[in-house]
C-alpha cells in the first residue's frame, strides 16, 4: 500500500461524499414515477458527476459533462416527453425479477473486478505508469500545446476524436431523418407570441447571445491552454442560438438560420476535419500528421519566433491543425445540436397545435 | 483459378495510404452525399465512394498477400502511443467483404430506396449508409481496442436510424429500431467496460500491446472481467444466442438498402473483433479463455444453430424467416471458429463470407419483389416466380446456397465446416452442423416451395419483376452463390490467410 | 481428351438433361413427349454401350468440371461396375417408357408431363452417379436424384401421396446430411481426396476405429440401400403409380443405393480393409437380419405391390451384404445381382401395373383366376418371380450362386444362411401370386372384372415382355458380365 | 478500511452501472429507459476517470516548473514522491482516460439524440411510449397480416 499524502484525504473525502450524492440521485431515478422528476433528477446526476470529475483532475470532462449531460441531454429529454407525454407505470414485482437478475449478474462481475482493481489514486498503477505517463513526457516536446488531454485528444488520438465528430454528424442525420422531415417538421411554424410581452427578456437575450457566442469562441481557442475545446464550444455556440430561438420564436431563428444551412454545416465540419487528415497525407505524411500540414517548403519560411520557440518551428504545423480540426469539431457540434433542437422543437410546436386543435 | 496474389496492385504512393483512406474515403463521401443537392446525386456519390473504398480493400488485400500484414501509423505517432491501423489476412478479408457488400447495397439502392423512402430524404439515408460503411471499415482495420468502440458506434447511429425509417412501409420499424438502439448501446457500453477494465490491468488500448502484456501478466479478477464484459458485449453486437433478441425486428423491418448491408457485414464484423480478442488478444495461457471457447461459446453457438434454425421454420413472415436463420448461421460461424485450429477457423471464416453472400442474395431479391408487392408473409409471395422470374431465379440460387445444395457456395462451406469438427475430432459439432443443415433446408423448402410451386390466390396483388438496377446487382450475387460453387478459390485463400493470421501460433 | 471419351460422358450427361427440357418444352403434345423420351432412352442407350466397350477395352472416358476446392473435383471416370449399372438404367428407361405410355394414357394419369420431365432429370442424375469419379460427385448427384424424384413419389398428390413423399425427403435427405456427408468428409479428411481408386482408398490410410465408423457412416448414408432401420421410405413409396416403381425399384433409386454400397466397397475401402473392419460384420448381420425380416413381411402383405417392395428390401440386403463380405469375389456377385435383380424386380412391377391398369385389382387375393384372361402378364410375372428366387433357367440362378458360395467360401454362414432361408420364403411368396392366377377361379369365378375391355395396354405387355425375356437371357450371358466385372475384384498391386 | 476507502469508486461505479442498467431492462416506458442508458453510460465514464486519478496529481495541463503555481503544487508533497511520479517536477493526472471519455459522452448523447427521436416516431406511430402496449399493437398488427388471405 502506498504512503497516502495528506492532501488526497481531502479529495478522497470530497469524492466519497459526491459519489453518495450521485447514489443516492441515481436511487430516486430508479424510484420515481414522474418522467419529469427522472429528467431532473438525471440533469442533477450529470452536475454532480460534473463536480465529482472536478475533484478527479478532469477539468476538460467536467466541462463537458456539465454543457452536455446537464445541458443538451436535458433539453433533449424535456422536448421528448413534451412530445410523447405519459407516466411511468408501477411493473409488478415479477416483471422486475428477470432485470434485476441481470443486473445482479452485471453488477457481480463489477464488483469482483473492482477487488482486483489498483487503490484509488496508485500512480504506480499499470493504466498510470504506462501510455498515460508517455503522453506526459511526449506531448509537450511533440505537440507543444500546454493542455495534455487536448494534446492526446486532438493529435495522438485524433482519428478517435474524427471518429467521434461522426458520430455526432451520424446522429444529426438521424434525428434529421427521424423528425425534420415531412408534414409534422413544418420548417416555418407560426410566430411565437408570447415573447412579445417580455421585452426585458428581449433586450437582455439580444445583450447575451453575442456574449456567449463570444464565450464559445473563448473556450474554442483556449482549448490548447486550458480546459475547453471544440465539443464545449460547439454546443455553447447551439446554445446561443437556442436562446435565440426561445427568446424570439423558432420561426424567426430558422429564418434567419435555416435546418438546411445547419445540416450543411454539419457535414462541412467533418469535411474539414477528413480534409486536414487529407492535406496532411498529400504532402507526404501519414493522415492527420499535422507536421506535414504545411510542405516541408512552405515551413522552411515560417519564423521560429512567431511562436515564441525558436527551437520547434515544427509545432507551427501541430498548432494549426489542431486549431483547424478544432473547428471543424465546432462546426459539426453546433450544427449537429441546432438540427437535434430544431427536430424537438419543431416537432413540438407542431404537437401543441395538433393538441389545440383536437 | 483466381489467384490470391495476383489481387489489384496500385500506385505504391496510394497502397501506402490505402488502409486509412478506405476510411476516410466512405466518411468523405457522406459528407459530400449529405451536401448534395438532389437525391439522384447522392446516390451517384454513395456508390463511387463505396466503389473508392473496395479499390482500396483490394489493394491492401494484394498488398497483405504479398507482404504480409500492413501497419498504418495515424497522425505518424507508434502505437501505443498514437492510434494505429493493422490490417492482417483478416482484416482484409473482412474489408474486402464490408466494402463490397457496401458496393452492391449502394448500386441496388439506386432503384430500391425511391420505393420506400421519400426523396427528400435520400440525401440523408446515404450519408448514413456511408457513414454505416466508413464505420465498418475503421473497426476492420483499427488496432486500437478504443478506436474499434469510436468505429462501431459511428456504424451503429447510422444503422439505427436507417432502420427506424422503415416505419414508411411497416411503423413496426420503429420498436424495432429503439430496440436495436438499446440493445446495441447496451452491448457497445459493457465493450467499453471491458476495454476499461484490460487498460488498468495493462495501461494500454493498442491490442498488440495488450496483447504482449496480458500474456505477462498472470490471470486476475480485473482480466476476467475485462474478457467477460468484451465478450458479451460484442456477442449482443453480433447476435450471439441469446443475446439476438434485436436482431429479427430490425432485419424484418428496415428498409433494403441497410438490411441487406447490416446482413451481410453487421454480425460478421463484430464477430470478427470478438475472434481478435478470444484468440489474437488474450493470450493461449489464459486458461479460461480456452473454458470459455469449449463450455460458454460452442454450447451457445450450437444452441443457437439449432433453436433458431427451428423458430424460421415456424416464422410466417419471409424477412423474419430469413432473420432467425441469420442467427442460426450466426451460430454456425462461431461454432467453426470455437474449433480454435487453423482449418476450424478458415471453415468459420469461409462459412462468414459464405452467409454474408447468400443473405444478401436473399435479402435483395425479397427486396426486389417488396418493391411492387406490398407483401410480408411467405403466403403472399405465393407464385411470384410467374410474374418476376428473375428476381425469383436469383432468390433460388440464395436459398439453395443457403440450405448447402451441392455446387453452391454454401455447400463447400458446410463441407469445410464439417471437415473442421471431424478433424478435430469434435463429432458432436459435426453432428450439429449435420442436423442444423436439415432444418435449413426445412424452412428454405417451405419458401421455395410458395415461390415456385404454389400458385397465387385469385385477387391477390401481382408482382411486377424489379427494374433492372435492382435486378443487375442481385444477379451478380446470385451467379457468384454458383460461380463460387464450382471454383471457390478465391474465398479460400481468403480464409485460409484469415484464419492464419487470426492463430498465428495454433496448430 | 484422348480419344473423343470426355465427349461421351458429355452427351450421357447432356442427354437427359436436353430430354428433359424438350419435354418440358412441348409438353402440350403428348405423342412428341412421348416420343422425345424413347429417342432419348435410345439415344443414352447408345451412349452408354460405347462407353461400355470403351471400358471393356481398357479405355475408360475420363472428364474433368471444376475443383471447387484443393482435392475436391467434380470429374467424371467410368469403370466396370458404373458403365453396367449406366447400360442398365438406359435400357431400363427405354423399357420402362415404352411401359409408361401404356401405363399413363391407360390410366389417364394427371401431370404426365412433369412425370417425364422429373424421369429424365432423374436419368440425368443415374448418369452422374454411374460416371462419377468420386464419392463427392457422386454425393452431389446422389442429391439431385432424391430430388428429382421426389414429385414423382407424390405424383398423385394426394394427402397419402405427400404423407409418403415426407418420408422419403426425410429419410433419405436426412441420412445423406446426418451420415453420408459426414462419411465423405471423414474420408476426404483421412485421404486428401474422394477419388475412387482400384483396390481402395483407404488401404493403409486409417485405422481400425476410424475405418468402422466410416464404414457405418456411408454404409447407412447411402439410405437408398434401404438397410434396415433405414427401409421404411421405400415401402412408403409405393403409393406412387407403377411406373415410378419401377423407376425407383430397377432403374434408378434402390439400384443407385445399392451400387454406391458396391463401388464404396470396392474403390473406397478396398476387401482388405473391409476384411479387417468389424463393422463389416456387425453389417452383415445387419444384412442378414434385413434379408429374412423383409422376407417374412413380404409373407404378410396382401397388396401386391407392397409385398414387391419388401422383396426389394430383401435383395437390396444381398448386394449390401455382397459388398461387405470379407471376399473380393462378393463384389463381382453382388454387381451382377444388382443387375438381374433390376430386371427381375422391374418385370415383376410392370406386371403389377398391368394388372391394375387392366382389372383394377392391387391385391393378391383379388388376382385368382385372372391369369386366364391374361396369360402373357402372368407368364412373365412368374418368370420374374423365379428369377428373384433364384431358379434355373432364370439368370438369378447365378447371382445366388455366386453369392452363396462367396458366403459359404469366407465362412460367412449368416449371410450364407439368411439367403437360402430367404430364397425359400420367396418362393413362398412369389411363385403363387401367379400360379394362383394361372389356376382356375375358385367358385363362380366373379373376379375377373376387367375395367378395360382388351386387357394390358399393348405396350404395357410389350414392356413386360422384353424385360422378362431378359431375364432368361441374362441367365446366357451372365458369365460374360461376371467376367467384365472381374477387374472391379482386383486387389492393391 | 484504507483498501475498502480506496476502492469506494468502483463499488459505487458498479451500483451506478447496475442502477442505470436496471432502469433500461425493467422500465416499459421508452424515455425512461433512454435516461437509464445515458446514467448506464455516464457512469462508465467515471470508471475510467478513477483509473486515471493520481494522488495528489493536478489536471494535465502543464504548468511552467518555475511558476508560483507549480510550487504551491509541490510544496506539501513529498519531494520523492514528486521525483518518482512527476513530469518535470509536477503530478499530472493521466489525461489519457480523459480523452477517451470525452469521447464516450459524445457518443453518448449521440444515442439519446436518436434513442429519443426513435421515441417520439413511435409515439406518433403508435400512439405511446410503453413497451407493452406497443408490443400488444405489433402483435396484433402481425396477426391482422396473418388473417387477411
Amino acid at each position: 500500500m502506498i504512503a497516502l499524502p495528506s492532501s488526497l484525504n481531502a479529495n478522497l473525502v470530497i469524492g466519497i461524499a459526491l459519489l453518495v450524492m450521485l447514489l443516492v440521485v441515481a436511487g430516486a431515478i430508479v424510484r420515481t414515477r414522474s418522467l419529469l422528476a427522472a429528467i431532473i433528477l438525471f440533469s442533477i446526476y450529470s452536475l454532480v458527476s460534473a463536480v465529482w470529475l472536478v475533484v478527479m483532475d478532469a477539468a476538460d470532462v467536467a466541462f463537458t459533462e456539465a454543457v452536455i449531460g446537464a445541458g443538451v441531454s436535458t433539453i433533449v429529454l424535456l422536448g421528448a416527453i413534451l412530445l410523447t407525454r405519459g407516466e411511468v407505470e408501477k411493473p409488478g414485482w415479477r416483471a422486475l425479477v428477470a432485470p434485476a437478475l441481470v443486473c445482479a449478474g452485471v453488477g457481480g462481475l463489477l464488483i469482483y473486478a473492482a477487488a482486483g482493481l489498483p487503490a484509488l489514486g496508485d500512480p504506480a498503477s499499470p493504466a498510470n505508469a504506462h501510455v498515460g505517463r508517455a503522453y506526459l513526457e511526449a506531448a509537450p516536446k511533440e505537440i507543444g500545446a500546454p493542455n495534455i488531454v487536448t494534446a492526446v485528444l486532438a493529435s495522438y488520438r485524433g482519428f478517435d476524436t474524427l471518429g467521434e465528430t461522426a458520430v455526432i454528424f451520424a446522429a444529426g442525420i438521424g434525428v434529421a431523418l427521424m423528425l425534420g422531415f415531412g408534414p409534422h417538421a413544418s420548417p416555418l411554424p407560426p410566430a411565437a407570441t408570447i415573447g412579445d410581452h417580455h421585452v426585458v427578456l428581449r433586450v437582455s437575450a439580444k445583450f447575451l447571445i453575442p456574449l456567449i457566442a463570444l464565450f464559445a469562441l473563448y473556450v474554442q481557442f483556449h482549448g490548447d491552454l486550458g480546459a475547453g475545446g471544440g465539443f464545449q464550444a460547439g454546443v455553447i455556440m447551439a446554445a446561443a442560438i437556442i436562446l435565440h430561438a426561445l427568446v424570439f420564436g423558432l420561426r424567426d431563428t430558422m429564418m434567419a438560420v435555416p435546418p438546411r444551412l445547419v445540416r450543411s454545416i454539419a457535414a462541412l465540419g467533418v469535411l474539414l476535419y477528413a480534409g486536414v487528415g487529407v492535406a496532411c497525407m498529400l504532402n507526404g505524411g501519414a493522415f492527420l500528421d499535422y507536421d506535414y500540414l504545411f510542405p516541408p517548403a512552405f515551413e522552411k519560411q515560417v519564423p521560429g519566433w512567431l511562436l515564441g520557440d525558436p527551437e520547434h518551428a515544427h509545432h507551427w504545423g501541430q498548432h494549426f491543425g489542431i486549431l483547424l480540426i478544432e473547428l471543424g469539431v465546432l462546426l459539426t457540434v453546433a450544427a449537429t445540436m441546432l438540427t437535434i433542437f430544431y427536430g424537438f422543437a419543431g416537432r413540438t410546436v407542431e404537437a401543441i397545435r395538433q393538441e389545440r386543435g383536437a | 483459378m483466381i489467384s490470391f496474389e495476383t489481387l489489384y496492385a496500385a500506385a505504391p504512393a496510394l497502397t501506402a495510404h490505402a488502409p486509412v483512406l478506405m476510411v476516410a474515403g466512405p466518411l468523405i463521401a457522406a459528407c459530400v452525399a449529405a451536401l448534395s443537392p438532389t437525391a439522384r446525386t447522392s446516390w451517384m456519390i454513395s456508390v463511387t465512394g463505396s466503389m473508392f473504398a473496395a479499390w482500396m480493400a483490394l489493394a491492401i488485400t494484394g498488398e497483405v498477400a504479398r507482404h504480409g500484414a500492413v501497419d498504418y501509423y495515424i497522425g505518424g505517432f507508434a502505437p501505443p502511443l498514437g492510434i494505429a491501423f493493422y490490417i492482417d489476412g483478416l482484416g482484409a478479408m473482412m474489408a474486402l467483404l464490408v466494402s463490397s457488400a457496401g458496393v452492391m447495397a449502394s448500386i441496388y439502392s439506386g432503384h430500391s430506396l425511391a420505393a420506400e423512402v421519400r426523396a427528400e430524404k435520400h440525401t440523408h439515408v446515404q450519408a448514413a449508409f456511408l457513414l454505416c460503411q466508413a464505420g465498418l471499415l475503421g473497426l476492420v482495420s483499427t488496432g486500437d481496442a478504443f478506436n474499434a468502440f469510436v468505429f462501431l458506434e459511428v456504424s451503429s447511429i447510422g444503422a439505427y436510424a436507417l432502420v427506424a425509417i422503415g416505419e414508411k412501409r411497416d411503423r413496426r420499424a420503429l420498436p424495432a429500431a429503439f430496440n436495436y438502439l438499446i440493445m446495441g448501446t447496451i452491448g457497445a457500453t459493457l465493450y467499453v467496460i471491458g476495454i476499461g477494465f484490460l487498460y488498468a490491468a495493462t495501461g494500454t488500448l493498442n491490442m498488440a500491446d495488450l496483447s504482449a502484456r496480458l500474456a505477462t501478466l498472470g490471470d486476475s479478477s480485473v482480466v476476467q472481467a475485462g474478457f467477460a464484459f468484451i465478450v458479451v458485449g460484442l456477442g449482443i453486437k453480433a447476435a450471439m444466442f441469446p443475446l439476438h433478441g434485436w436482431l429479427p425486428g430490425a432485419y424484418s423491418f428496415g428498409p433494403s438498402l441497410i438490411v441487406i448491408f447490416l446482413a451481410a457485414t453487421a454480425t460478421k464484423t463484430s464477430i470478427y473483433l470478438m475472434a481478435r480478442f478470444i484468440f489474437d488478444v488474450f493470450p493461449d495461457g489464459a486458461a479460461f479463455g480456452r473454458n470459455f471457447i469449449a463450455w460458454v461459446l460452442a454450447p451457445l453457438a450450437a444452441t443457437a444453430a439449432i433453436v433458431c434454425s427451428i423458430q424460421a421454420t415456424f416464422e410466417r413472415e419471409i424477412r423474419r424467416i430469413l432473420a432467425f436463420s441469420s442467427v442460426a448461421q450466426v451460430g454456425l460461424i462461431l461454432l467453426g471458429l470455437s474449433l480454435a485450429t487453423i482449418l476450424g477457423a478458415s471453415a468459420g471464416l469461409f462459412y462468414l463470407m459464405a452467409h454474408a453472400l447468400m443473405k444478401m442474395t436473399l435479402f435483395m431479391a425479397v427486396g426486389g419483389l417488396a418493391i411492387s408487392l406490398p407483401a410480408r408473409r411467405l403466403d403472399d409471395f405465393a407464385g411470384v416466380a410467374r410474374d418476376a422470374p428473375w428476381s425469383a431465379t436469383a432468390f433460388a440460387a440464395g436459398a439453395l446456397s443457403l440450405a448447402g445444395a451441392p455446387l453452391t457456395l454454401g455447400f463447400l462451406a458446410k463441407w469445410r465446416l464439417l471437415e473442421a469438427a471431424l478433424n478435430a475430432g469434435q463429432i458432436w459439432i459435426a453432428a450439429t452442423v449435420a442436423i442444423a443443415s436439415l432444418l435449413t433446408l426445412l424452412y428454405v423448402g417451405r419458401m421455395l416451395e410458395a415461390i415456385f410451386f404454389r400458385s397465387a390466390p385469385a385477387g391477390a396483388p401481382r408482382a411486377v419483376e424489379a427494374p433492372v438496377g435492382v435486378l443487375a446487382p442481385v444477379l451478380v450475387l446470385a451467379g457468384l452463390n454458383i460461380w463460387f460453387g464450382l471454383d471457390a478459390s478465391l474465398p479460400e485463400q481468403l480464409a485460409g490467410a484469415g484464419a492464419k493470421a487470426l492463430l498465428a501460433g495454433a496448430p | 481428351m484422348t480419344s473423343g471419351g470426355d465427349l461421351l460422358i458429355f452427351l450421357a450427361l447432356a442427354t437427359p438433361l436436353f430430354a428433359a427440357v424438350a419435354i418440358y418444352a412441348v409438353g402440350r403434345m403428348p405423342d412428341v413427349r412421348e416420343t422425345l423420351t424413347v429417342i432419348a432412352s435410345i439415344a443414352l442407350s447408345i451412349v452408354t454401350i460405347s462407353m461400355f466397350m470403351r471400358v471393356g477395352a481398357g479405355n475408360p472416358p475420363v472428364l474433368t468440371v471444376a475443383r471447387p476446392l484443393a482435392g475436391l473435383e467434380i470429374a467424371f471416370r467410368l469403370e466396370p461396375l458404373g458403365a453396367l449399372f449406366a447400360v442398365m438404367a438406359s435400357a431400363l428407361w427405354g423399357v420402362n417408357s415404352l411401359f409408361s405410355i401404356g401405363y399413363m394414357r391407360g390410366k389417364r394419369e394427371a401431370n404426365q408431363t412433369r412425370f417425364y420431365v422429373c424421369f429424365a432429370f432423374a436419368m440425368f442424375a443415374v448418369m452422374g452417379i454411374a460416371m462419377a469419379a468420386n464419392l463427392f460427385t457422386l454425393f452431389i448427384f446422389y442429391e439431385v436424384l432424391t430430388f428429382s424424384t421426389y414429385p414423382l413419389v407424390t405424383h398423385a398428390g394426394d394427402a397419402a401421396a405427400r404423407r409418403a413423399g415426407r418420408i422419403y425427403l426425410a429419410t433419405l435427405v436426412g441420412a445423406s446430411l446426418v451420415l453420408f456427408l459426414p462419411g465423405i468428409v471423414g474420408v476426404h479428411l483421412a485421404a486428401g481426396s474422394t477419388t475412387f481408386i482400384p483396390g481402395g482408398l483407404l488401404t493403409g490410410k486409417v485405422n481400425v476405429v476410424t475405418g468402422n465408423v466410416l464404414l457405418l457412416l456411408l454404409v447407412f448414408g447411402a439410405a437408398k440401400a434401404a438397410l434396415m432401420p433405414l427401409h421404411g421410405w421405400l415401402p412408403a413409396a409405393m403409393v406412387a403409380p407403377a411406373p415410378v416403381s419401377a423407376l425407383l425399384h430397377a432403374v434408378a433409386v434402390v439400384k443407385a443405393g445399392a451400387f454406391v454400397i458396391l463401388k464404396t466397397s470396392a474403390y473406397i475401402f478396398g476387401s482388405d480393409l473391409i476384411s479387417a473392419l468389424p463393422a463389416a460384420t456387425w453389417l452383415l448381420w445387419v444384412a442378414a437380419g434385413t434379408i429374412v425380416i423383409a422376407s417374412l413381411v413380404a409373407m404378410t402383405k396382401d397388396e401386391l405391390k407392397l409385398r414387391l417392395a419388401w422383396s426389394t428390401v430383401g435383395q437390396l440386403a444381398y448386394v449390401t451384404s455382397a459388398a461387405l463380405l470379407p471376399a473380393a469375389a462378393g463384389l463381382v456377385a453382388g454387381g451382377l445381382h444388382m443387375l438381374i435383380h433390376a430386371f427381375a424386380k422391374i418385370t415383376l412391377f410392370m406386371c403389377a401395373g398391368a394388372i391394375y391398369v387392366a382389372t383394377g385389382a392391387s391385391k393378391v387375393s383379388e388376382m385368382r383366376g385372372l391369369g386366364r384372361s391374361m396369360p402373357i402378364v402372368f407368364a412373365c410375372f412368374l418368370a420374374g418371380a423365379l428369377c428373384v428366387v433364384g431358379l434355373p433357367p432364370f439368370a438369378g440362378m447365378w447371382s445366388k450362386f455366386l453369392l452363396i458360395t462367396a458366403a459359404f467360401g469366407t465362412q460367412t454362414w449368416i449371410t450364407a444362411a439368411a439367403m437360402i432361408v430367404s430364397s425359400l420364403l420367396g418362393l413362398l411368396y412369389l411363385a403363387p401370386v401367379a400360379i394362383r392366377a394361372l389356376l382356375p377361379p375358385a367358385g363362380d369365378g366373379s373376379s375377373g372384372g376387367f375395367i378395360r375391355p382388351y386387357g394390358a395396354p399393348g405396350p404395357v405387355v410389350a414392356a413386360l415382355a422384353i424385360t422378362a425375356a431378359g431375364c432368361v437371357a441374362l441367365f446366357l450371358f451372365a458369365d460374360a458380365v461376371a467376367a467384365y466385372l472381374a477387374p472391379i475384384a482386383r486387389r492393391v498391386p | 478500511m484504507s483498501f475498502i476507502l480506496l476502492h469506494f469508486n468502483y463499488v459505487a461505479v458498479a451500483i451506478l452501472m447496475m442502477a442505470g442498467l436496471f432502469v433500461v431492462v425493467s422500465s416499459s416506458n421508452l424515455i425512461k429507459r433512454m435516461i437509464g442508458l445515458a446514467i448506464f453510460q455516464t457512469s462508465t465514464g467515471l470508471l475510467y476517470i478513477s483509473l486515471g486519478k493520481v494522488s495528489s496529481g493536478t489536471a494535465a495541463i502543464t504548468v511552467d516548473a518555475a511558476s508560483p503555481e507549480k510550487q504551491a503544487l509541490a510544496n506539501h508533497l513529498d519531494p520523492a514522491y514528486v521525483a518518482q511520479y512527476g513530469v518535470a517536477g509536477v503530478v499530472y493526472s493521466n489525461p489519457l482516460p480523459h480523452v477517451l471519455i470525452l469521447t464516450a459522452i459524445v457518443v453518448g448523447v449521440a444515442t439519446l439524440a436518436v434513442g429519443l427521436a426513435i421515441a417520439v416516431r413511435v409515439r406518433e406511430a403508435f400512439g405511446s411510449v410503453e413497451a407493452d402496449e406497443i408490443e400488444v399493437l405489433s402483435r396484433l398488427e402481425s396477426a391482422q397480416a396473418g388473417s387477411q388471405a
